[in-house]
């Protein structure tokens, strides 16, 4: 096991995962400037980058909480939980600037449900959070069913679809590089990092180093609930659409997004950068599809195969050259006995 | 004499550079209870493990009823009748007793079905005839170690063994059960099963074997017949290594009070522990495995809770207390396992040193390298630590992985220091730099609380003594009173007067 | 001491006994209870056409759900199960379509081929490409739906493509009894005594019980792990022949989410998600209890949309009890419990 | 008939086109000219819908006809926010015009008119969104004459007594909204008053989800008489429900379909009579719409009128509105001359 560790480790030092992520980002980019004219233009990347910026919000702390060895599905049910209310409440005449507060605090008790039920019921957060994705979502529909809420405000809607002035930054993801430069710090510069990658190595050892890993698990899904309840908001304005079934599915892509930028599933691995170059690449790769008019179900194969892909290359790399290893031992051994 | 059921001759094995059998011989026989014994580290595990299938020796041959054999797995193992039990039993805790023992290999009726009666029938047989009041249907959850030890007991059987290897397995027994697992070895010996017994208790021993093999350093040190073996002998033999390494315990001023604990109590793990330890005092918390001596630093250390009784440190009292509350009051711990509890393995050396002190690395908020340099590089500095610290500490060999846990808690500057088995699976060289380290400490007025089953550190070591047998205090001995014997007896449950008596019988050992 | 020590124990082994037990009967009680309820309420729930309704609304996650329990005894998750039922569906419906007068037995063959086959693409990548079963099937759910949506591409086979001979096994009853009901239990006796009575079922048990102590009890992990992978392949085959045989109609989002429910069933059924513990008795049961869960909301007019909460809740409130139970049994027990 | 797959659905379609009475007069003479090099995307409701699939097959008869580069793309789910990245794409590869049939009548809005500013010409079909956000809305009938005459058709059938239900798609589906608020103004009237609305419940247009509605709305209205679904999927599930249950031929239902999916359910009875426009016909008068706009030979302007091929001169009404032309009504005795 620690064999497999190590070779896994010396692969990573020989070839960094962020590395491959950014050469395939190139190829990814040139390749679609090559296929398709309109790819380089600075519209075409207003699209690009506005397309993923819900899934690259709730990639942001789901990395964290991957970094410790849990997960969170309910992710994309927060989404539509927040949706639905944000819309519930401008229906009900609630101020704007009130009913984001409202929302964004719904995400965080959403979080902070998660959060509760793990910690303190040590349930795994894998069962748990495939209860909250039906629960959320559930509360969802109870608040708004089947009817929908469109009227938002103009200079809202403006926000949720405008650019950056003279770039083709969407507004909304500039949030979104906002927030990544601050969990990017935190994750890399902060003692609360050191912490995460302790528990995710070793829950054991941070346990005894006198790491609070309740506090901070329970931190973190929280952290992921308003995060989502923030690009729930986003999706809403973006769309002008408060539904219930908003972002259905997401957290498909969010995951999908996490693991191929290189955070390892058994925890303790995987930074902020590899999972902003995956985000890119999966939006690029999706959006150079589109443009070819490739079918849309082919991009799900070209999803899930990603999401497959990211966890099978480094085993089946780790796994030969074990098998190698073990080959030889027993050759060794073989031959005295 | 009868041919041997299991014989092993001139074995050896080395895991990378360490050696830890060197041409070990032993034989078993039919209708024979074999005692080994020897001290944590002297190689019995690798033996047991060797004879189990779980490793190939690197030379050396090993014959069943006098056929050369070569296991690759346990199945092989089990297939010629030789069965381990370990101290720990693997059973499914939610299947039933006897779907444990048959599993892989339930009996079959004519239609191919499980015979679930045909295995319960058997089952109960075995059960019988061991005198346990189990029945075959009870599921595992729920059992009692001993137990399950008997459920691991049965499959052997059921597999007809003719060897039976027992590691440790009264550790976590009370006094009841060994008495009955015994009736139980008692019943397997005369039915002709040959029996190697793996304990560090020696009145056990004395009580079942017929043979005794006691082993140190990866040889055998001295084997025969029971009745040619004396308690004296047996331990003179385990522990005889000569005093050759260093144990520079300095003399230090002896200071307040840091750590008091009172009525300490975990059911079913220990209880009535009380005692203290004070500035620039090394005390040793001496015993047997399973004695209980590393549950008490847990609970101090608030990783376990308290059923009831007093921490106190200082002043402070520490009641259902965190990790994270005892290292703000001055506590620290070096764990016993270094990989699963000290370290995080596929971290750096620095972030691993620093882990205990995130507080004191940062600047406005944000880590300092330099910081976290400066904190890493001085401990490991001072205890001589090879390697980068900016490699992962998965790369470091087992001395200078403990002298990175020591780093890391040495950085919290504690007032009291807990470390338990702090030299297991260490090289001399760096063994001494811990010993020296240790000392150091307590000269600049630290508390050290030392869990140690290395009776010469401890004696070198420890400026008084505290002995553990099966949960409770058994002995405090100031360090002009230690001898390993005094020690043994008061581990191994000997009255205090018998204690006495046999230590006296041991001419010269004893002031 | 010891006299003590063994009551203990034989209480414990009465209580689990009574707990493992009463798993299904409070089940069973639940559904007479809600069944109460609801027919007090609105005599019409309990009259031959809304039983007939129920017994066909249950019959397929129930199917579903036979499969999954063998993956969640061994600590495993398949989320792939819907995109399976969508494909081979389609497939099913197609086979009828282009081939007319293909008996039903070799439509119904190649379906569970085809499910088998996806299965097998679960199978070999987790047992032998190692990777964590909710990664490869949260994968395969998105791959496989992709390659239905691909392949199917808008449009739809018609009930009346379908010969009637098959549409009657999800409409004809026998013994008041839907045929595909009964389809289910003869499947859920097979699994019952499987898992019952052959090593391989109860390997599944000891397998997600205590995987190490599976290994040195010489079961060939891997090999288990794929054979379940490749059952709820064959179900979920089985389950989109049937698909069609329910509803006529299909096009290619058949089955879209039923992952949820069936997860939810079994887990409610009292099939832990930490492995080893349940029976798939308890898990159609489980299954049961939600669908008459969802007929009550009906019938007592409550908004459709309550139910997807009510589901979750559920869930959550089944994965609480079982570690509660479990908690509390170990600190009977007294076995060494540490804090981490 | 025998095939209800689509592979060849445009052979089919071209033939029915040349088979249908050409509705309204045609004059050649003011016919202008189309561009050469158009492009023109055709975005449906969502792509695996197969009455979307005969409506755009539709558009591209057309398409080729004019000699127009068409296409047909979407989302696999008919929701607006997934149209919305298909829009954004459009816009980036500057087609001339976009033909859409909106999922939400507001959500779209900001980014039609994103695509209107840079001169790409947008035609609803189907289903509309708000005026503000297209040039031109080709709708099937009027929308006031598709929601009353189903009230209408219903009332004859269960003699202006009992409880109704509606059974709709999505619930931001303008066009279903649109209807509906005139089934509910045509129900207000004296001679109705018998009548009453008690239910209106959304398929989705899922077929699953529309038959399990069915199956609900049965169960929790037991006065129920009729059932009104003015969608293809959501007729053809309640028909199949409706044929395997006690109910049939006492609850009467009406809607919108296409022939060859309620074929059987009007043989066996289950449903008297039901109607449609030709869903080709839309998609090709919406083709040529979006040409003639893109080449600039109409604005949209109400009095404007264009020719349509086949379908000859279109006048555009107010509010940019174009209408296709009455529904046909299908019974027992019609249904077999029609195919699609």
């Amino acid at each position: 096991m620690s064999e497999n560790e190590s070779s896994t480790r010396r692969l990573a030092r020989r070839l960094s995962w962020e590395a491959i992520l950014g050469a395939l980002l190139l190829i990814a980019i040139s390749g679609g400037g090559f296929i398709n004219k309109d790819f380089l233009t600075a519209e075409n990347w207003a699209n690009l980058l506005a397309n993923f910026v819900e899934i690259a919000l709730m990639a942001l702390p789901l990395s964290l909480i991957v970094i410790t060895n849990e997960i969170d599905l309910s992710v994309a049910s927060i989404l539509g939980l927040s949706s639905c209310l944000l819309g519930l409440l401008w229906e009900f005449k609630c101020p704007m600037p009130a009913a984001i507060v409202i929302c964004l605090f719904a995400g965080a008790l959403c979080g902070a449900l998660n959060g509760f039920l793990i910690v303190r019921f040590r349930l795994p957060s894998l069962a748990v959070t495939i209860g909250t994705l039906a629960l959320f979502r559930g509360f969802a529909f109870i608040l708004l069913g089947d009817t929908a809420v469109a009227d938002f405000p103009p200079e809202y809607a403006a926000f949720g679809l405008g650019v950056i002035a003279h770039t083709f930054v969407p507004a909304p993801f500039a949030i979104f590089i906002f927030l990544a430069i601050v969990f990017w710090v935190v994750l890399h510069h902060t003692t609360i990092g050191r912490s995460l990658y302790s528990v995710g190595g070793n829950q054991t050892a941070a346990f005894f180093s006198g790491v609070n890993i309740h506090r901070l698990k329970m931190l973190l899904f929280i952290c992921s609930g308003t995060i989502s309840a923030l690009a729930g908001i986003i999706y809403t304005f973006r769309f002008s659409s408060s539904r219930a079934d908003n972002g259905t599915g997401f957290e498909l892509s969010a995951i999908a997004a996490v693991f191929l930028g290189g955070v390892m599933v058994q925890g303790g691995k995987g930074t902020i950068t590899g999972v902003v170059l995956s985000l890119l690449l999966i939006g690029i790769i999706n959006n150079v599809l589109t443009l070819a008019d490739v079918s849309n179900e082919i991009l799900r194969i070209v999803t899930g195969s990603l999401l497959i892909l990211s966890v099978l290359l480094p085993n089946l790399i780790a796994s030969t050259r074990e098998r190698w290893r073990f080959m030889r031992r027993q050759r060794e051994i073989a031959a005295p006995v | 004499m009868t041919t041997p059921a299991i014989e092993l001759v001139d074995i050896h094995k080395s895991f990378g550079s360490t050696r830890v059998l060197e041409g070990v011989s032993l034989s078993l026989f039919p209708g024979e209870v074999h005692s080994l014994m020897g001290e944590n580290g002297a190689g019995k595990s690798t033996l047991v493990k060797i004879m189990a299938g779980l490793h190939l020796p690197d030379k050396g041959s090993f014959r069943v009823n006098g056929r050369e054999v070569l296991f690759r797995s346990t199945s092989q193992a089990q297939q010629v009748g030789v069965s381990v039990i370990y101290q720990e039993p693997a059973l499914f805790r939610d299947l039933s007793i006897a779907e444990n023992v048959f599993m892989h290999r339930q009996p079959k009726t004519a239609y191919g079905w499980i015979d679930y009666a045909e295995m319960n029938r058997s089952v109960a047989k075995h059960l019988n005839q061991l005198g346990v009041s189990l029945r075959p249907e009870d599921p595992v959850l729920g059992l009692s170690i001993a137990d399950q030890q008997i459920v691991e007991i049965i499959k052997a059987l059921t597999f007809e063994a003719k060897v039976l290897i027992m590691d440790e397995p009264t550790a976590a027994l009370s006094l009841e059960e060994v008495k009955r697992l015994f009736q139980v070895v008692e019943r397997l010996r005369s039915q002709g099963v040959a029996l190697l017994f793996v304990s560090h208790r020696l009145e056990e021993v004395f009580a079942i074997s017929q043979r005794i093999t006691v082993m140190r350093d990866g040889r055998v040190v001295g084997s025969g017949a029971a009745t040619e073996w004396t308690t004296e002998e047996v331990i003179r033999k385990m522990v005889g290594r000569s005093l050759d390494a260093l144990y520079p315990k300095g003399s230090a001023e002896i200071g307040k009070v840091v750590l008091r604990v009172r009525e300490l109590r975990r059911a079913g793990v220990f209880k009535d522990i009380s005692f203290e330890v004070r500035q620039g005092e090394i005390v040793a918390l001496a015993g047997l495995v399973g004695a209980g001596r590393t549950e008490v630093a847990r609970a101090i250390f608030g990783i376990d809770p308290l059923d009831s009784g007093e921490v106190r440190i200082g002043e402070m009292v520490l009641a259902n207390h965190t990790p994270e509350m005892a290292m703000k009051a001055g506590i620290g711990l070096v764990p016993e396992d270094r990989q699963q509890q000290g370290l995080v393995m596929e971290m750096t050396t620095m972030r691993n040193a620093t882990l205990t002190v995130l507080r004191r690395v940062q600047r406005f908020g944000l880590v300092s390298r330099r910081k976290e340099w400066e904190i890493a590089s001085r401990w490991t500095k001072r205890m001589q630590l090879k390697g980068h610290i900016e490699e992962p500490v998965n790369v470091l060999s087992g001395g200078n992985q403990q002298k990175v846990v020591l780093a890391k808690w040495l950085a919290t500057r504690p007032k009291l220091l807990i470390v338990d088995e702090p030299t297991r699976g260490v090289d001399v060289g760096a063994k001494s730099e811990v010993h020296r380290t240790l000392s150091q400490l307590a000269k600049e007025g630290m508390a050290v609380m030392m869990i140690s089953s290395d009776l010469p550190e401890v004696i070198g070591m420890a400026d008084r003594i505290l002995v553990m047998h099966e949960g409770k205090l058994t002995a405090e001995l100031a360090r002009s009173d230690a001898t390993e014997e005094t020690i043994m007896f008061a581990a191994t449950g000997q009255t205090e007067s018998k204690a006495g008596d046999k230590a006296n019988a041991a001419p010269g050992k004893q002031k | 001491m010891t006299d003590q020590g063994k009551s203990i124990v034989a209480n414990n082994n009465l209580w689990v006994g009574t707990l493992v037990r009463s798993r299904e009967a409070s089940l069973v009680l639940l559904i007479l209870a809600l069944t109460a309820t609801t027919n007090i309420l609105n005599p019409r729930f309990l009259s031959p056409q809304s039983l007939k309704d129920l017994m066909l609304n249950v019959s397929i996650i129930a199917l579903l759900v036979l499969g999954q329990t063998v993956i969640i005894l061994m600590r495993q998750i398949d989320l792939s199960i819907s995109s399976i039922v969508g494909i081979t569906a389609f497939l099913s419906g197609t086979l009828f379509v282009n081939h007319p007068g293909i008996p039903n037995l070799v439509v119904v063959l190649i379906a569970v081929g085809a499910g088998l086959a996806l299965g097998a693409v679960n199978a070999a990548l987790i047992a032998w490409g190692k990777i964590p079963a909710l990664i490869t099937t949260l994968g395969t759910l998105y791959i496989f739906r992709g390659a239905d949506y691909a392949w199917v591409h808008g449009r739809q086979v018609n009930a009346v493509n379908v010969p009637g001979s098959f549409l009657a096994v999800g409409t004809s009853t026998c013994l008041g009894i839907p045929l595909l009901t009964w389809i289910v239990l003869i499947l859920l006796a097979l699994f019952s005594i499987g898992l019952r009575q052959y090593r391989t079922g109860r390997e599944f048990y000891a397998i997600g019980s205590n995987p190490g102590a599976a290994v040195l009890a010489g079961i060939n992990v891997n090999r288990r792990v794929a054979t379940g992978f490749l059952i709820s392949g064959v179900i979920a085959g089985l389950a989109g022949a049937l698909w069609l045989a329910r509803f006529g109609t299909v096009d290619a989002t058949a089955g879209e989410g039923i992952e949820l429910s069936v997860i939810t069933s079994t887990v409610v059924g009292g099939v832990a998600i930490t492995g080893g513990v349940g029976t798939v008795v308890g898990a159609v049961l489980g299954a049961l209890l939600l669908s008459v869960f969802s007929s009550t909301l009906v019938f007592l007019r409550v908004p459709s949309f309550w139910q997807q909460a009510f589901q979750g809740a559920m869930l959550l409130l089944a994965i609480a009890m079982d570690a509660y139970l479990a908690h509390r049994h170990a600190l009977r027990s007294r076995v060494k419990w540490s804090h981490v | 008939m025998n095939n209800p797959m689509n592979q060849s659905i445009t052979i089919k379609i071209a033939a029915l086109i040349l088979s249908l009475t050409i509705l309204g007069t045609t004059s050649h003479g003011e016919e202008k000219e189309i561009k050469k090099g158009l492009k023109i995307a055709f975005v449906p409701k969502n792509i695996n819908n197969p009455y979307n699939v005969i409506e755009t097959g539709g558009s591209m008869v057309a398409c080729k006809e004019m000699g127009v580069e068409g296409k047909v793309v979407g989302p696999s789910d008919p929701s607006a926010s997934s149209q919305v990245s298909y829009i954004n794409t459009l816009i980036t590869q500057r087609e001339s015009a976009i033909v859409l049939a909106a999922n939400d009548p507001n959500a779209l809005i900001p980014y039609l008119k994103r695509a209107m500013d840079q001169k790409i010409k947008v035609v609803t079909m189907d289903s509309d969104t708000a005026p503000e956000g297209r040039s031109i809305f080709v709708n099937q009938a009027t929308s006031e004459g598709i929601g009353r005459g189903q009230v209408q058709m219903l009332a004859k059938e269960i003699n202006n007594q009992g409880e109704i239900a509606i059974l709709s798609a999505t619930p931001n589906a303008t066009n279903q909204n649109t209807w509906i608020k005139f089934m509910q103004e045509e129900l207000q009237k004296p001679e109705y008053k018998g009548m009453k609305l008690v239910k209106i419940a959304y398929g989705n247009d899922e077929d699953q989800k529309s038959f399990t509605e069915t199956q609900g709305l049965l169960q929790a209205y037991p006065n129920l008489k009729g059932i009104i679904s003015p969608t293809t999927v959501g007729v053809a599930a309640a028909a199949r429900y409706l044929s395997t249950s006690p109910l049939k031929g006492k609850v009467a239902l009406v809607g919108l379909g296409t022939p060859n999916q309620m074929r059987e359910f009007v043989k066996d009875g289950t449903v008297k009579e039901f109607a449609l426009w030709s869903p080709a016909d839309l998609g090709y008068l919406a083709a040529y719409a979006a040409a003639q706009l893109a080449s600039g030979n109409i604005e949209g302007k109400e009095g404007e009128t264009f020719t349509a091929g086949k379908l000859g001169s279109r006048t555009i009404g107010k509010d940019g509105v174009v209408i296709l032309g009455p529904p046909t009504v299908f019974t027992a005795e019609n249904i077999d001359q029609f195919n699609f």
